[in-house]
């Protein structure tokens, strides 16, 4: 809830600074200051949610897991803001407004974390999905920025439609929006409720770029601004996970109607797996090969949503944070870069040494090789679904695809060691090395000690 | 009924004109007969509402956008038509499934009896009671619409 | 004494040490020296030992160094057995050892430096090697010694490296050994599974109960006999000695003559009682052993290479060996194996001598007439022939009538063949003299020039052994003579495990007289027949056809082996490499990468990037899905 | 704590590597080595008195029941020592040779060094799989960085099969996570599990494919020998001495001793696969002529003995496996040192471009023919000494088995033979003639293997005590 | 009346909706249907309100306001959309969503 509010009213804040502040790189300082308040703020809620959630009109219900997502995503965002606050003022004149959008987007991903009605995962999807558009078309100029944003607009709209027919079937059913009031898993399944959980695990894998509804992601990825691209594949991302996570873990885990959901959900999840990491292998593009790679990673975190157990709630926030550290750092540095091709990576280990020791430690974690945070991420969606017991099907194709997903993580990391070339780099800022080598540190101590972050849920 | 008919006639129509103005004012026909049920439904207030929500205002502004873009007829974009007849047949076959799905549920009768749920003092005091956290929230949702029309419509 | 058995192998391995370390700094005496000195000292305890060993009511004698081989229950200590038939190998090694060391100093002696420490470094260490063969007291040590000779045999013939062919008949000798190694092995590892142990009298004490025509047994009989057949240069895999002539000539009088050759008789003798229990075995052995001594007879007819013709003969001579071993006749055996070990390396150096004097020449079309340049090496050589043709007072006499008149108490059968194969060594041999050292010489001028009697440390070796070969067999004399055969008595205690199942065969006196008459007056025939034959030998210098042909080309074994292993196996290999590996399997891996890669390359074609198109698949997997969650 | 040490140390000095220049990462890498070699002697001869002071556990993630728990038994004592002797070898080897980036080269060596010691005495489940991985990670790096001209290909190859295979056994480690009781990764917990036959038939596999691939055992090889050939020499005396030994130890420590009824299951399969791996590698090496791939496939059949030696699963062909996995070791770094030494020289591994070696090289020459000898398991070496009782124990499971593992001993001959007659012996050419002897780095390395080779093959004793623990295991078990 | 049949209605309203947003390339047409579907959407809600409402259930209104909220949010939406959608004429002078293909593969 703290970090509701202070979100929200972080981005009116910066709406104003936007308009009063003419440096623009001091507002990118409010806004790590306003970060940094939730953070803080969110945190503080810890207390008071550990024992029993915090509940608001049966709206919203704080909980210990919602807290702990809701760290995880302001303090991803916080790294954002340090590794690529700079960059907000190249995409255009309205820096104060990108960052106000931003936060409203926190909030939505506040709202996802802990709502417990139909209406507020609305609102909370809705609230992340609009700034989004804005902000995947925020490059006024650049066509493709265009192209991206009406292609997310149209796509999204169109998914929420999805979505809303999905929550009126489920309420002619259960006669109520409350989470707690769903109970449809007694007795024999109702058709609406079926029918209507059906079409919002399509809304939600549209939401999360699960495959067949994943094919807005690359182009809306590969489009935006690549700043904003790095927070919505990421953060935003992981915000959309969790409102599904908190969805069908509260309501329809039990009785006969999961093992409805199930098979369409692992089914689901085996095409995004094959699709995500098939497609990125032969991209030439880093960005859109990171675009793939968040279809594939999505691929994986569904599997926390599939397994319906404990492990999947904890391997999502692992998940989250490892994937978004990851990337997020990873995008940091293709910004600096002036070719986001492969070859625009050749011989930048030589160049700057420790832009490439960043960029391969982020490729190991996204590959999931162990000491970084990415192992731990794996580990923990695949043994929920080794425990859940009957995906072993689904666990196969995971890690052959896992295998896959090494070649093309690692082919940047070809480039950057075993290739020579002259790639180039913008000036690297003091302030920026200093927050990699942070982003390294974290994605290292996320991959030692996991359990500094579990031990919270 | 009637007006069951004419909403999904009209919404063929939305779909099927080639002149976008033609759509317009189907799809705002279409708004009208959806009303109709709304009253009929026992939801006066949702359907004054959706009367100067959707046909006052957005529809406006649709027809104000086309306006200014000087769309019609022969500008319109066609698709070829195997492409159409694919997009007219997976949507049938959508409405065939959902249908299947749905053939089976017994669902009670509605009663004529009017309730008073859609009066919008009902209305009013659950939204201001027990919806006060969504109503907050939305405002969230309009300011970043907001923030948004500005970023994206004001010229550099 | 017999605790310091321990020095006999050892000398000679400080000495292959202190050469093989030492060959930049040593001066050519010294290491001719150091390598002679540590055999010399060798024979000098051995010499000891057996004068111990011979006491009569001396029984076997184990000394353990130390564990070798602890796993679990098998125990495999490092330890050397002495007793009657260890202590008679210990004799003839390094007694011949000696003088071939002696011999080599001189022969040797136009080596660089260099090779020349390298040669008696490979020397010792084969000393070694032979002696740790006969020492060992079970089957492990057995087998240490056996592949530790065959290395020692190979890095010898290979000891001119530059020269590729001679290195081909060095990895053929090593391989082929290999082969027979394989039966040894699992020879061992049945017993290992069968009775726990490889200690020579724990096997036998554990095989006895088991009876004649055991499996296990026949099958340990068998195996081990496929070791010897490697060794021993028996059919089918003699092939490699012949080839392994390729080495210096005192190599081949010391290994492939005198010593490691007849390793493979030390262990059908040692393992006595199991092959008595397994006469089918028996049975084999003696007729392989009958086939190889013709067929190499038969070969060494027509060869023109002065070794080739002792090589030959050498595998006729170890076919007898294991014909006496196969009729149950192991005193037999040894007893031949000594005097073979004399005469036949009193041959070999003879003819190393000649090759000296010849300046390399092995073609003994191109000598003749030798006999007045080198008279020493051509009486010496002489008394080797007879000995080997068996002439009544030379060791090679006694040694093959008592295995003739073993065959005949067996199977006259086996008598006549092995009769018909004793003529034809006479003959070869005497072709052999007489075409070298008679008649005028046809070599060139120059080598004419440079012929000469070999040096003293060539010569007196030859002597030495020219006497062993004709005394030597009177330690063996058959008790027909009215002596009791002292060899036989010596070696009664070794081979008494295996006497209650030995089937009895006695000859009257009668029977013996007669057969030793027979041979004896044949091979006389024989020898004059070579001797009107070659005598004034003219190389005619045509091409032989026929039969002849088929002979001096060796039955064309090589060729068929050739053709039927060696081709097919390396043509396997290059299937496996080009087919199997690169095409099948190394393609079947790259092939699931490069699907990936192609399916990414279709997969991606998906993302037209037309929105139109996404919301058309998107509706279609909804449909899709929901016709799979609703009616399946 | 000497077990900590054991990875702490060449961890640490690896780390420091990285920031040195010049010739401060040799030196470096010396000393690590040398302490690493006293402390794995130091843990022999704990190990000995009081084995039970090598464990150490610390706390790691107590919400999986997951601990840093080291410790060591034979084998992994056994193996350590072989790490640490293995890459002291080859830093001697290399002293007098200069790579680019030293600090890096080093470095990573010093991790893979690290991480090697990891998977030996790691007791836990999870941290075996991470030390696994992390070993592999600096190799990777160092065969892409310093390789031949097809190195990236190659290793990348190398790197993902063997990371499919890792993901199989996490897979496995996973779900016997689950079987557990108290939810612990600890090897005693593991190594207690009642597996009913179901589960245990497809274990095996999930475990086996990992360590197969890893080792490699027909037909998971083909990623090896392109890697060696295309390897910077030092690195492939790492893969194909250290890193083999692995996929060996993980498969006795933890696929035979966890699903030994998976393993009586399917252990004739398996070994059937060793043994055509054995025939089929010698077929190819016979008639390879690349000097680095001969050795490489003769590599997969020594391999593929051992394999199957420990499949055949008695105390004979056990131990027999084990000390060969030191032997092994050893044997094949020697000969890698010498075909460094060949191609630093003369530039070339075509064995039909070499010859005459040994006329201009004769310590080289020498060295050689010892270790190929010591290689094809001659008696009096260490070789024979494995191979004799892997052999004896694979007889006693199966004779035919035996059999036919047995031509590998031939073929062996055949082409070591073969190898040596065309590398060292013949005429030299005038390649060849430029060849200069070993330099005392070189010939300092060498010694030591001889002298190893020597020791262990007249005197096998300790180390088969030392083994023997590992194996009472097993009877235990059986 | 059953409710079956506002049910069916509904869904025909909004397949029509579907079928609009795969047949037209017009932005603007499609972003019509889509708020074609939303009222689907919408009507169905308010006929289940009813529904609920008649089974006695005090909480029905909320399914209205649920519609009320819809309203709102597609409000905000189309206002949005329709500056995207403005912002992409300016760029191309065009709403063919058929010619924005730099982005595939």
């Amino acid at each position: 809830m703290n970090a509701l509010i202070s979100t929200a009213l972080s981005g009116v804040v910066l709406m104003f600074v936007g308009l009063f502040v003419r440096n623009k790189q001091h507002i990118k300082f409010f806004a790590i200051a306003a970060i940094l308040i939730a953070f803080i703020a969110n945190l503080a809620q810890y207390p008071s949610v550990e024992l029993g959630g915090y509940v608001m009109y049966g709206m919203i219900e704080v909980t210990k897991f919602g807290v702990i997502f809701n760290a995880v995503a302001l303090g991803a965002t916080l790294l954002y803001f340090l590794l690529s606050g700079s960059e907000f003022e190249k995409v255009g004149e309205h820096v104060g407004d990108y960052f106000a959008l931003i936060f409203f987007i926190l909030a939505g991903i506040t709202l996802a974390s802990s709502f417990s009605n139909l209406l507020m995962l609305f609102l909370a999807i809705e609230i992340m999905s609009i700034p989004q558009y804005i902000l995947a078309g925020a490059d006024k100029k650049s066509l493709k920025s265009n192209e991206a944003s009406l292609k997310y607009f149209l796509m999204g709209s169109f998914s929420t439609g999805i979505l809303l027919m999905g929550i009126t079937l489920i309420y002619g059913a259960a006669g109520t929006f409350d989470l707690s009031g769903l109970g449809v898993g007694a007795g024999s399944v109702h058709p609406l409720a079926l029918c209507g959980i059906i079409l919002i695990v399509f809304a939600l894998s549209f939401k999360v770029s699960a495959a067949p509804f994943h094919f807005w992601t690359p182009d809306v990825y590969d489009g935006s601004p690549t700043v904003f691209t790095s927070f919505m594949s990421t953060i935003v991302k992981a915000g959309a996970f969790v409102a599904f996570l908190r969805m069908f873990h509260t309501s329809f885990a039990g009785g006969s109607i999961s093992q409805h959901w199930t098979l369409i959900l692992s089914i689901i999840t085996a095409v995004t797996l094959v699709i995500g990491n098939f497609s990125a292998v032969f991209q030439q593009s880093v960005k859109r090969m990171l675009a793939y790679s968040s279809i594939a990673q999505a691929g994986f975190m569904l599997f926390a949503v599939v397994a319906m157990n404990n492990l999947g709630g904890q391997g999502i926030v692992l998940y989250a944070a490892a994937y978004s550290i990851a990337t997020i750092g990873v995008f940091a540095v293709l910004m600096k870069l002036k070719d986001y091709t492969f070859e625009g990576f050749n011989g930048l280990a030589r160049k700057q040494p420790l832009l490439a020791a960043a960029v391969a430690v982020f490729m190991f974690s996204l590959a999931g090789i162990p000491v970084t945070a990415g192992f731990f991420a794996k580990y923990f969606v695949l043994s929920a679904a080794i425990q859940h017991g009957h995906l072993l099907w689904l666990v196969i194709i995971a890690i052959l695809c896992a295998a896959i997903s090494v070649y093309y993580y690692f082919r940047v990391i070809i480039a950057m060691y075993f290739k020579t070339g002259e790639p180039e780099v913008e000036p690297v800022s003091g302030g920026f090395k200093a927050a990699l080598i942070l982003t390294i540190a974290l994605v290292l101590v996320l991959g030692l000690f996991p359990n500094l972050l579990l031990c919270w849920i | 009924m009637v007006l069951s008919v004419i909403a999904l006639v009209s919404a063929l129509g939305v779909v099927l004109s080639k002149n976008p103005v033609t759509s317009v004012l189907c799809l705002i026909v279409t708004f009208f007969t959806i009303a109709g049920h709304y009253i009929m439904l026992n939801a006066q207030f949702l359907a004054v509402v959706h009367i100067i929500v959707y046909a006052g205002a957005i529809m406006v502004l649709f027809l104000y956008v086309m306006m200014l873009m000087n769309l019609n007829a022969e500008l319109e974009p066609q698709k070829r038509n195997w492409l159409k007849y694919a997009g007219a047949i997976s949507g049938g076959a959508l409405l065939v499934v959902l249908v299947a799905a749905l053939r089976d549920a017994s669902m009670p009768a509605l009663s004529t009896q009017a309730t008073e749920i859609g009066l919008i003092q009902n209305l009013g005091q659950l939204l201001f009671k027990q919806y006060v956290v969504p109503f907050e929230v939305s405002s969230i949702l309009f300011l970043s619409a907001m923030v948004g029309a500005v970023v994206i419509g004001k010229k550099d | 004494m017999i605790n310091l058995v321990w020095l006999v192998p050892f000398l000679p391995l400080l000495g292959f040490l202190v050469n093989g370390l030492g060959r930049r700094f040593l001066s050519k005496s010294l290491v001719g020296f150091v390598g002679s000195g540590a055999v010399l000292a060798s024979f000098v305890i051995s010499l000891l030992i057996f004068l111990e060993v011979k006491t009569p009511g001396f029984s076997a004698q184990v000394v353990t160094l130390f564990d070798f081989i602890n796993v679990g229950s098998l125990h495999i200590p490092f330890a050397f057995q002495v007793d009657q038939l260890s202590a008679l190998f210990l004799l003839v090694i390094t007694g011949v050892g000696t003088l071939i060391h002696i011999y080599s100093t001189s022969y040797m002696h136009d080596e660089s430096n260099e090779s020349f420490a390298r040669y008696f470094a490979y020397l010792n260490l084969f000393v070694f090697s032979m002696l740790i063969l006969v020492l060992g007291a079970n089957y492990v040590m057995m087998f240490i010694g056996w592949e530790g000779v065959g290395l020692c045999s190979y890095l010898l013939i290979g000891f001119w490296f530059k020269n590729t062919s001679y290195n081909n008949a060095a990895k053929k000798a090593f391989i082929m050994n290999r082969i027979g190694d394989l039966g040894f092995l699992i020879a061992i590892f049945f017993m290992i599974m069968q009775f726990g142990t490889v200690t020579f009298p724990d096997v036998f004490a554990k095989a006895a109960p088991l009876g004649m025509n055991n499996g296990i047994l026949t099958a340990i009989a068998m195996l081990l006999f496929v070791g010897a057949m490697g060794k021993s240069a028996q059919i089918p895999l003699y092939t490699w000695l012949p080839d392994a002539m390729a080495g210096p000539t005192p190599v081949s009088a010391l290994i492939h003559a005198a010593t490691m050759v007849t390793a493979g008789i030390y262990m059908i003798a040692r393992s006595n009682v199991i092959y008595t229990l397994a006469p089918h075995i028996q049975t084999v052995i003696a007729i392989i052993g009958l086939a190889t001594a013709l067929f190499a007879a038969s070969i060494a007819l027509k060869q023109n290479d002065i070794k080739k013709v002792l090589a030959y003969s050498t595998v006729s001579q170890l076919g007898y060996m294991f014909l006496a071993l196969g009729v149950g006749a192991y005193g037999a055996a040894v007893f031949h194996v000594m005097t073979h070990a004399f005469f036949k390396a009193l041959l070999f150096l003879g003819s190393g001598s000649v090759i000296h004097a010849m300046g390399g020449e092995q073609d003994i079309r191109k000598m003749g007439g030798l006999k007045k340049f080198m008279p020493t090496t051509a009486w010496t050589f002489l008394v080797g022939c007879l000995a080997i043709a068996g002439i009544p007072g030379f060791s090679g006499f006694f040694s093959k009538d008592e295995i003739l008149a073993q065959a005949y108490a067996n199977n006259p059968v086996l008598y006549v063949l092995g009769l018909i194969g004793a003529l034809m060594t006479a003959f070869y041999m005497f072709r052999l003299y007489y075409i070298t050292f008679s008649g005028k010489f046809r070599g060139t001028h120059d080598q004419e020039h440079h012929l000469h009697e070999s040096p003293s440390a060539i010569t007196i070796p030859l002597v030495i052994l020219a006497v062993l070969s004709v005394i030597g067999g009177y330690v063996g004399l058959p008790e027909v003579f009215g002596t009791k055969n002292l060899l036989a008595e010596y070696l009664a205690p070794v081979f008494a495990p295996s006497a209650p199942f030995a089937v009895p065969h006695h000859l009257s006196h009668g029977t013996e007289w007669l057969l030793m008459g027979v041979s004896s007056a044949l091979v006389i025939v024989f020898i004059l027949f070579a001797r009107q034959k070659f005598a004034n030998y003219e190389d005619a210098g045509t091409e032989s056809t026929g039969f002849a042909k088929v002979l001096e080309n060796k039955w064309y074994i090589d060729e068929l082996y050739d053709t039927i292993i060696v081709k097919p196996l390396y043509e396997l290999g290059r299937f496996f490499r080009d087919t199997v590996e690169k095409a099948g399997i190394d393609r079947l891996v790259n092939g699931i990468g490069r699907g990936v890669q192609l399916g990414g390359q279709r997969i991606r074609l998906l993302q037209s990037g037309q929105v139109g198109f996404y919301i058309f698949a998107m509706v279609i997997g909804m449909i899709v899905l929901f016709v799979i969650g609703f009616l399946l | 704590m000497l077990t900590v040490l054991l990875i702490l140390i060449p961890f640490i000095a690896g780390l420091i590597a990285f920031g040195l220049k010049g010739s401060g990462p040799k030196v470096l890498g010396i000393i690590s080595s040398l302490a690493t070699v006293v402390i794995s002697i130091g843990t022999w001869c704990t190990f000995r008195t009081t084995p039970d002071s090598l464990n150490f556990v610390a706390d790691w993630i107590p919400q999986l029941g997951s601990q840093f728990r080291v410790g060591l038994d034979g084998m992994a004592v056994m193996l350590c020592l072989l790490t640490a002797v293995g890459f002291l070898l080859i830093f001697i080897t290399i002293y007098s040779r200069n790579y680019e980036n030293p600090g890096s080269f080093y470095g990573l060596m010093l991790l893979a060094q690290a991480g090697l010691m990891g998977v030996f005495t790691a007791y836990d489940a999870l941290l075996f799989y991470v030390f696994w991985e992390l070993a592999l990670i600096p190799v990777y790096f160092l065969c892409s960085m310093w390789g031949g001209e097809k190195r990236i290909a190659v290793t990348f190859k190398f790197f993902i099969y063997t990371f499919l295979g890792s993901l199989l056994m996490m897979v496995g480690i996973i779900y016997l996570y689950f079987q557990t009781p108290d939810h612990s990764f600890s090897w005693t917990t593991f190594s207690s599990l009642p597996l009913v036959p179901e589960q245990q038939k497809w274990l095996f596999w999930v475990f086996f494919i990992a360590f197969a691939i890893k080792m490699p055992v027909f037909p998971f090889h083909t990623w090896q020998p392109d890697t060696y050939e295309q390897s910077p020499t030092p690195v492939t005396m790492i893969l194909s001495g250290l890193m083999v030994k692995m996929g060996l130890f993980g498969l006795i420590r933890w696929c035979l001793l966890l699903v030994p009824q998976g393993v009586g299951m399917w252990a004739d399969v398996a070994i059937v696969l060793c043994i055509i791996g054995i025939i089929y590698a010698s077929a190819i090496a016979m008639v390879q002529n690349d000097l680095k791939r001969l050795i490489a496939y003769s590599s997969i059949a020594h391999i593929g003995l051992m394999c199957a030696a420990i499949f055949a699963d008695n105390e004979q062909s056990l131990q027999g496996a084990l000390v060969q996995m030191f032997n092994h070791g050893i044997n094949i770094i020697g000969l890698w040192i010498i075909v460094d030494a060949i191609q630093q020289r003369l530039g070339v591994k075509n064995m039909d471009q070499l010859g005459g070696i040994a006329r201009k090289a004769p310590r080289m020459a020498i060295f050689f023919v010892i270790i190929c000898l010591a290689n094809i398991g001659l008696p009096l070496t260490n070789g024979f000494i494995g191979e004799f009782l892997m052999f004896s124990g694979l007889f006693q499971y199966n004779h035919w088995f035996m059999a036919f593992a047995g031509l590998g001993i031939i073929l062996s001959a055949v082409y070591t033979l073969g190898m040596i007659q065309k590398v060292i012996f013949g005429e030299s050419n005038d390649l060849t003639e430029t060849t200069t002897d070993l330099q005392p780095g070189e010939t300092l390395a060498l010694s030591l293997i001889v002298m190893m080779i020597l020791v262990l093959g007249v005197y096998p004793k300790p180390m088969l005590d030392l083994v023997s623990s590992t194996t009472e295991v097993f009877n235990k078990v059986f | 009346m059953p409710v079956q049949y506002y049910i069916f209605l509904s869904i025909a309203l909004f397949c029509i909706g579907v079928m609009g947003v795969l047949m037209r390339r017009n932005a603007i047409i499609i972003f019509m249907c889509i708020e074609l579907m939303l009222n689907a959407v919408n009507l169905l809600m308010v006929s289940f309100s009813k529904m609920w409402a008649d089974a006695g259930r005090v909480d029905a209104g909320s399914a209205q306001l649920f519609v009320f909220f819809i309203m709102v949010v597609a409000a905000a939406e189309v206002a949005v959309g329709l500056a995207i959608i403005t912002m992409v004429y300016r760029n191309t002078h065009s709403v063919d969503i058929n010619i924005l293909n730099r982005l595939k593969n």
